[in-house]
């Protein structure tokens, strides 16, 4: 059984032919990049895995089931967590509120039950108090002690990054979508950034679907590498095979070199 | 966001009706329109530009509170006794183009002023500077700053403009009913919901969904009188979840 | 480091000593107060605390959810009305007919959700103003439902007449503490829907409606249980406010009221507890007391009516309420967007250094 | 730390038992003492029926009139006006406010059916005689509340003389009615059908009015399409303005008849530019320019006291409302009590001011029947047309 595959899957945008007969598949707890220059569809493929855009064709297959057509919250609930491009956190809430909504889908507390929250003993209480655990471990591996209690919007952009990583984390997920989390930030903290996705790899067995502009991050980090150009796939492989390939360096510096 | 401006209209009608104890009808008309662009500038320049990024809500507080103001002070000086308005027509004139069809100066002056200034409006917002400033604020305002638009004046001038335009309709309104500080309260809520109705930011759309209003006001009162007050908002409703940005305006949809 | 960290200390509802300690100060205060302050007074905080449970429900859909309503008095109507109706029709005990009335109107408030669903802005504006107001029209129009006329409140019995137990509360002395019972668990109650898993997504529904789904938050399900969670505030609220009343008609759920409670809610603070109440609070008494009488107010009134011989009309002086309150909610937005409950955290901090 | 809360929740138990056990309010304050009577009366002077405070106002000009000429027995009055929008929750707080804080001994007038409903138990309950409100609900009269006094002919009783005037003195068959959607109108329209159908007529239309409604057009158009021949008005000012003008508009001329609401021509005449004239309505009392003795008191005296208020029906209302409250106190005498005054207001007969006599015994308190009927004509000069009439059909007096 496929762990996380996607097949001919195509989007376009009135005329405009965003992604096109794209395939893949991804090896269970692989880190697994996808490389393009900008506009060329990467995020695309992004939405239309957690369900924000609908495909016009094709399947996106995650643990034999196809999910093609779920509603986002649906996916998320298949074990599929991501990350935005350009942060979308809930900044009028603390740190520790965004990483435990995190958690929503793993809570069951409604409206009836949270109300009568008196007292350590009732039964919102006590999946508050395990799902906070939870969250405090993410909120140490990430190193975030400090602005535990801070509001988001009061944050610098990097930490807002890692808060974000920290969010889809917190949801357990089995395949982790990450949309440039290293866009904006400095060496030292690109540095740091490599070293968490190795570990996140290691500790939380988890598939992570990669989108990065950072060449010596993607070559170090990648167990494959995926690139496309204009809603179309150049080619698929290992770090050597695509660095070198003409296709992708034309992509990116619109020239022939060859390495 | 020219929209809901209507509502200073109240006070500049009072004002109107002070002058015109004094004055001849043209000259306080020309006064009171002057005064009610002096109004709505002022309103936006003290109420609306000291408020630091207000959010929808935050706007929709700071004209309900402009209009509780400014009726409680139009109350204060003049009563809260209807008046007498009129304007310069004789409404008893009357013509019938069609057998059982009656229109009189009244109706042919609303439909001649109301098409003027939609043309007007039309040919503002497409073919000038400052229309097309406008649309652009209103679209996205930071983006028109960064182009160099002066928001902020671009936000007195329409203030002053569509309170201009409330204070035109509030004269129609006043010259077939009375005159009182609370009167435009009725009228003003239909023709929101109207605007909204067609698409707020487009100006057929407006047009449209304000006859549509009427239309279904008046023939639904016929028939079904004791519905009359709510059946034109049951209609908007109902248009409203299937089109959520009324029948004419682009719907957007944010991109992540 | 292996200190254990207790978790519950973020949830607790008292968070330290000092609060435990001024929360049991102002429930004595609360529970002693009829004792000493003249019965009017009485009758005014049944009334304040009626509109702070539907201040506190309300400022949930608009603060925390971060969606608009100018229906609120449409459910605060269904409220008034199934309770009462409950009670006379079916002869239901008083704690029964309201929490059904209660949930009829969040029902309603689902209905409301549903439209709500792809609305932003003016045009939530409009179609809650619209269900308002045609609540307001249907009610009237129902004969059973007492039309234009209006209905007639029963004894407020909170036995149960079918087993022959009778408690009947017949002054406003003794209904305000059913009321500051009701008050006290509706406000705990909203405050722990906010702390738990509800809450914190209506919020992340408010602040990204597309992050909150990728985390498997269901927009359908949590906007319209916001409508929904709010209206059955404002339908707990009007079965009390009924009773506080003694007889209400259609007009008095009219759309002004819609707006003085939005009001409330933006004067004291959006998106937090204390705001509703504080909200709440102040424009119920500036509303039902110190502008009522200008012209009693020691020394300003002297002036206003001073002021009303020589510039205005005598007459048109109780307009000065409706300006105040109209100043307050401009003032409000331009210099404390976060309302009073702003003011409050900036004078805790004043104080917490004080006098350095 | 449970034993803490524990302790708590038992300490604020224990303590809400005890207040609640020992629940004795404090008696309100007295309504009078050896200097003054105090007197309360509530009315919109804001909002959407604020042009109908004006009714409070008017009992206003009485109490100064009666203190001028140095009060009751020696007591002077003292008055207070409360607004209350024209919302009843806000009617009981002004109501309370007045009798709890500044202790009232009885209140008149009161504009608003539902505004009255609202407080009527409550100052029954607390003993407090409520004098001539302004507003005619059936609800206030019957059964009888031993503490309320009516001085305004009821709606459905003024209905009824104005249908029995259009069909037997202007013989018109065919009546259209436009009612204002609530009690008022309702109860209009409950007494012309009761009059028409003794005629083995009905009416060819009846239309209801939104109180706030600022479009008639379509309204009208039925009541043109109906053919009707006179209509009969149970609106406010406003939507009557809106439906002569728009009338006029369309070529619509039928005999307008209207509720005593409308009386006020002056301003009816200069709100409608003159299409007021020729309307028929009933009337609250005397003419305002009449030469009626106490009609020019009055009319002078506002002019001394407030020179700022218009002279009109409304607030000569208001002082037609207030005026058996003064003559009972009088009565009452030097040793006043809530019984003695009771006692007077209980055996007013025949006591006809400005408006129509007023009876009133132990077992009815609805004080006349009779509406007086009236012609605006030009320059809003008042043509009284037909006196003080009862109604022989009236209801509450088969009881």
């Amino acid at each position: 059984m496929d762990h996380f595959k996607v097949e001919n899957l195509s989007i376009s945008f009135g005329g405009l032919k965003a992604v096109n007969n794209i395939s893949f598949s991804v090896e269970k707890n692989s880190i697994f990049s996808i490389i393009g220059p900008n506009g060329s569809g990467k995020t695309t493929i992004f939405n239309m895995i957690s369900g924000i855009y609908k495909p016009d064709s094709g399947r996106i297959i995650c643990d034999g089931e196809n999910i093609v057509g779920s509603s986002p919250d649906h996916v998320a609930r298949k074990g599929v967590a991501r990350t935005f491009q350009n942060i979308e956190l809930f900044s009028n809430a603390t740190v520790m509120d965004n990483l435990l909504l995190g958690r929503h889908i793993h809570m069951k507390t409604g409206v009836f039950a949270g109300a009568f929250m008196w007292g350590r003993g009732s039964a919102a209480a006590k999946e508050e108090i395990a799902n906070r655990e939870i969250v405090e471990n993410i909120i140490d591996f990430l190193d975030l002690q400090s602005v535990r209690n801070h509001y988001v919007a009061s944050l610098p952009y990097g930490k807002r990054k890692l808060v974000e990583l920290g969010r889809a984390l917190a949801l357990e997920p089995k395949i982790l979508l990450l949309d440039e989390p290293s866009a904006g930030m400095n060496t030292e903290e690109k540095g740091d950034l490599n070293i968490w996705i190795k570990d996140i790899q290691a500790d939380y067995q988890v598939t992570i679907l990669l989108i990065e502009h950072d060449m010596n991050m993607i070559m170090g980090i990648s167990d494959r590498i995926f690139a496309m150009n204009q809603g179309e796939k150049i080619v698929e492989g290992v770090a050597a095979e695509v660095q070198c390939h003409p296709e992708v360096i034309k992509a990116y510096l619109g020239e022939d070199l060859s390495c | 966001m020219p929209v809901g401006q209507l509502l200073v209209e109240g006070l500049a009608i009072g004002a109107c009706y002070g002058l015109f104890a004094t004055a001849v009808f043209w000259l306080a008309f020309v006064i009171t329109m002057l005064f009610s662009i002096l109004l709505g500038v002022l309103i936006e320049f003290l109420f609306l530009r000291p408020a630091k990024h207000p959010s929808i809500l935050g706007m929709i507080v700071i004209t309900l509170g402009a209009e509780m103001f400014l009726m409680g002070l139009a109350s204060w000086k003049w009563g809260a006794e209807q008046k007498f308005f009129s304007l310069p027509l004789n409404p008893s004139v009357t013509y019938e183009p069609v057998k059982g069809m009656i229109i009189n100066n009244w109706a042919i002056a609303v439909f001649a002023v109301t098409a003027c200034i939609m043309l007007f409006l039309y040919i503002f917002f497409k073919y000038t500077k400052l229309g097309v400033a406008m649309r652009a604020t209103q679209q996205n305002k930071h983006a028109a700053k960064i182009m160099g638009i002066r928001t902020e004046r671009v936000f007195s001038f329409a203030w002053g403009f569509s309170s201009l335009i409330g204070a035109v309709a509030g004269m129609f309104f006043a010259s077939r009913a009375t005159l009182d500080p609370a009167f435009m309260m009725e009228p003003f809520l239909r023709a929101f919901a109207a605007a909204v109705l067609g698409g707020l930011m487009s100006i057929p759309g407006v047009i449209i969904g304000g006859a549509l209003m009427g239309l279904i006001e008046n023939f639904f009162g016929y028939y079904w009188p004791h519905w009359k007050p709510i059946i034109a908002f049951i209609v908007i409703i109902l248009v409203l979840c299937l089109r959520p940005s009324g029948l004419f305006a682009k719907h957007y949809v944010k991109k992540v | 480091m292996d200190m254990k960290r207790d978790y519950y200390e973020d949830i607790q509802l008292f968070q330290s000593g000092v609060v435990l300690f001024w929360t049991v100060v102002l429930l004595l205060v609360l529970f002693t107060l009829p004792l000493v302050v003249p019965n009017y007074y009485v009758y005014l905080f049944n009334i304040i605390m009626v509109h702070i449970i539907l201040a506190v429900g309300l400022n949930i859909l608009v603060g925390s959810t971060g969606q608009i309503s100018l229906g609120h008095a449409g459910f605060f109507a269904i409220g008034a009305y199934g309770t009462v109706l409950m009670m006379t029709l079916f002869q239901l005990p008083f704690i029964l007919a309201i929490l059904i009335a209660a949930f009829i109107a969040a029902f309603f408030g689902f209905i409301l959700g549903l439209p709500a669903l792809r609305l932003e802005g003016p045009y939530l504006a409009i179609v809650s103003l619209g269900f308002g107001l045609t609540i307001m029209h249907v009610i009237g129009g129902v004969d059973a439902f007492g039309g234009r006329m209006g209905i007639k409140v029963p004894p407020l019995d909170l036995g149960i007449k079918q087993l022959g137990i009778s408690w009947i509360l017949t002054t406003d002395f003794h209904k305000y503490y059913l009321i500051l019972i009701m008050t006290i668990i509706m406000v705990v109650g909203a405050r722990n829907i906010l702390k738990t898993r509800v809450g914190r997504s209506f919020v992340a529904i408010r602040d990204s409606d597309i992050a909150a789904e990728v985390i498997g938050v269901n927009l359908t399900i949590y906007k319209t249980l916001a409508f929904a969670v709010s209206a059955f505030y404002a339908g707990i609220a009007g079965g009390l406010f009924g009773f506080v009343l003694g007889f209400f008609d259609p007009f008095t759920f009219n759309m002004i009221l819609s707006i003085i409670f939005l009001v409330m809610v933006v004067v004291g603070g959006l998106g937090t507890i204390l705001g509703g109440i504080m909200g709440a609070t102040l424009i119920t008494y500036l509303q039902y007391d110190l502008l009522k009488n200008i012209a009693e107010v020691p020394y300003f009134g002297a002036l206003m009516v001073a002021v009303s011989k020589q510039w205005f009309t005598l007459v048109g002086l109780e307009n000065f309420s409706s300006m105040a309150i109209g100043l307050i909610m401009i003032g409000i937005i331009i210099f404390e967007p976060l309302g009073m409950f702003g003011l409050w955290i900036r004078m805790k901090k004043y104080w917490m250094t004080w006098p350095f | 730390m449970m034993f803490k809360k524990k302790m708590l929740v038992s300490v604020i138990a224990v303590w809400a038992v005890l207040c609640i056990a020992q629940a004795a309010p404090a008696a309100p304050p007295a309504g009078f003492d050896d200097n003054e009577i105090r007197i309360g009366q509530w009315g919109p002077q804001t909002g959407p029926a604020a042009p109908w405070g004006s009714v409070a106002r008017g009992s206003k000009l009485l109490f100064d009139i009666v203190n001028e000429e140095g009060g009751i027995n020696g007591r002077k009055i003292k008055y207070f006006i409360r607004d209350d929008m024209y919302n009843p929750a806000q009617t009981v707080g002004v109501v309370k406010e007045l009798v709890e804080r500044q202790g009232v001994f009885a209140f008149v007038g009161g504009v608003g059916a539902a505004c009255g409903m609202a407080v009527k138990d409550y100052l029954a309950a607390n003993k407090i005689p409520w004098v001539g409100p302004s507003a005619a609900d059936q609800d206030f009269i019957q059964p009888l509340n031993p503490y309320l006094f009516a001085v305004y002919p009821l709606y459905r009783d003024e209905a009824n003389v104005l249908a029995q005037y259009i069909v037997e003195k202007l013989n018109m068959k065919k009546v259209g009615m436009l009612y204002q959607n609530d009690a008022y109108g309702k109860d209009g329209l409950e007494g012309a059908k009761e009059r028409l159908a003794t005629y083995k007529m009905s009416l060819v239309a009846e239309i209801p009015v939104e109180p706030t409604e600022k479009d008639l057009a379509s309204q009208i158009l039925r009541l043109k399409n109906s053919g009707a021949e006179a209509v009969l008005m149970f609106v406010n000012p406003t939507a009557a303005v809106i439906a002569l003008k728009t009338a006029a508009n369309v070529g619509f001329k039928p005999q307008w008849i209207s509720s005593n609401t409308l009386s006020d021509y002056p301003l009816m005449f200069k709100i409608s530019g003159g299409l007021w004239e020729g309307v028929i309505t009933g009337a609250f009392g005397e003419i305002p320019d009449s030469t009626h003795p106490l009609m020019v008191k009055y009319r002078e005296a506002a002019k001394r006291l407030n020179p700022q208020e218009r002279w009109g029906t409304f607030y000569s209302a208001g002082i037609l409302f207030a005026d058996p409250l003064v003559e009972a106190l009088k009565k009452a005498g030097r040793n006043l009590s809530t019984e003695a005054v009771m006692k007077a207001l209980n055996s007013i007969k025949d006591y006809q001011t400005i408006g129509p006599k007023i009876n009133w015994t132990e077992k009815q308190h609805q004080g006349t029947d009779s509406v007086m009927i009236q012609k605006c004509g030009p320059n809003a000069s008042y043509i009284q047309l037909q006196g003080w009439t009862t109604n022989d059909l009236a209801t509450w007096k088969k009881k």
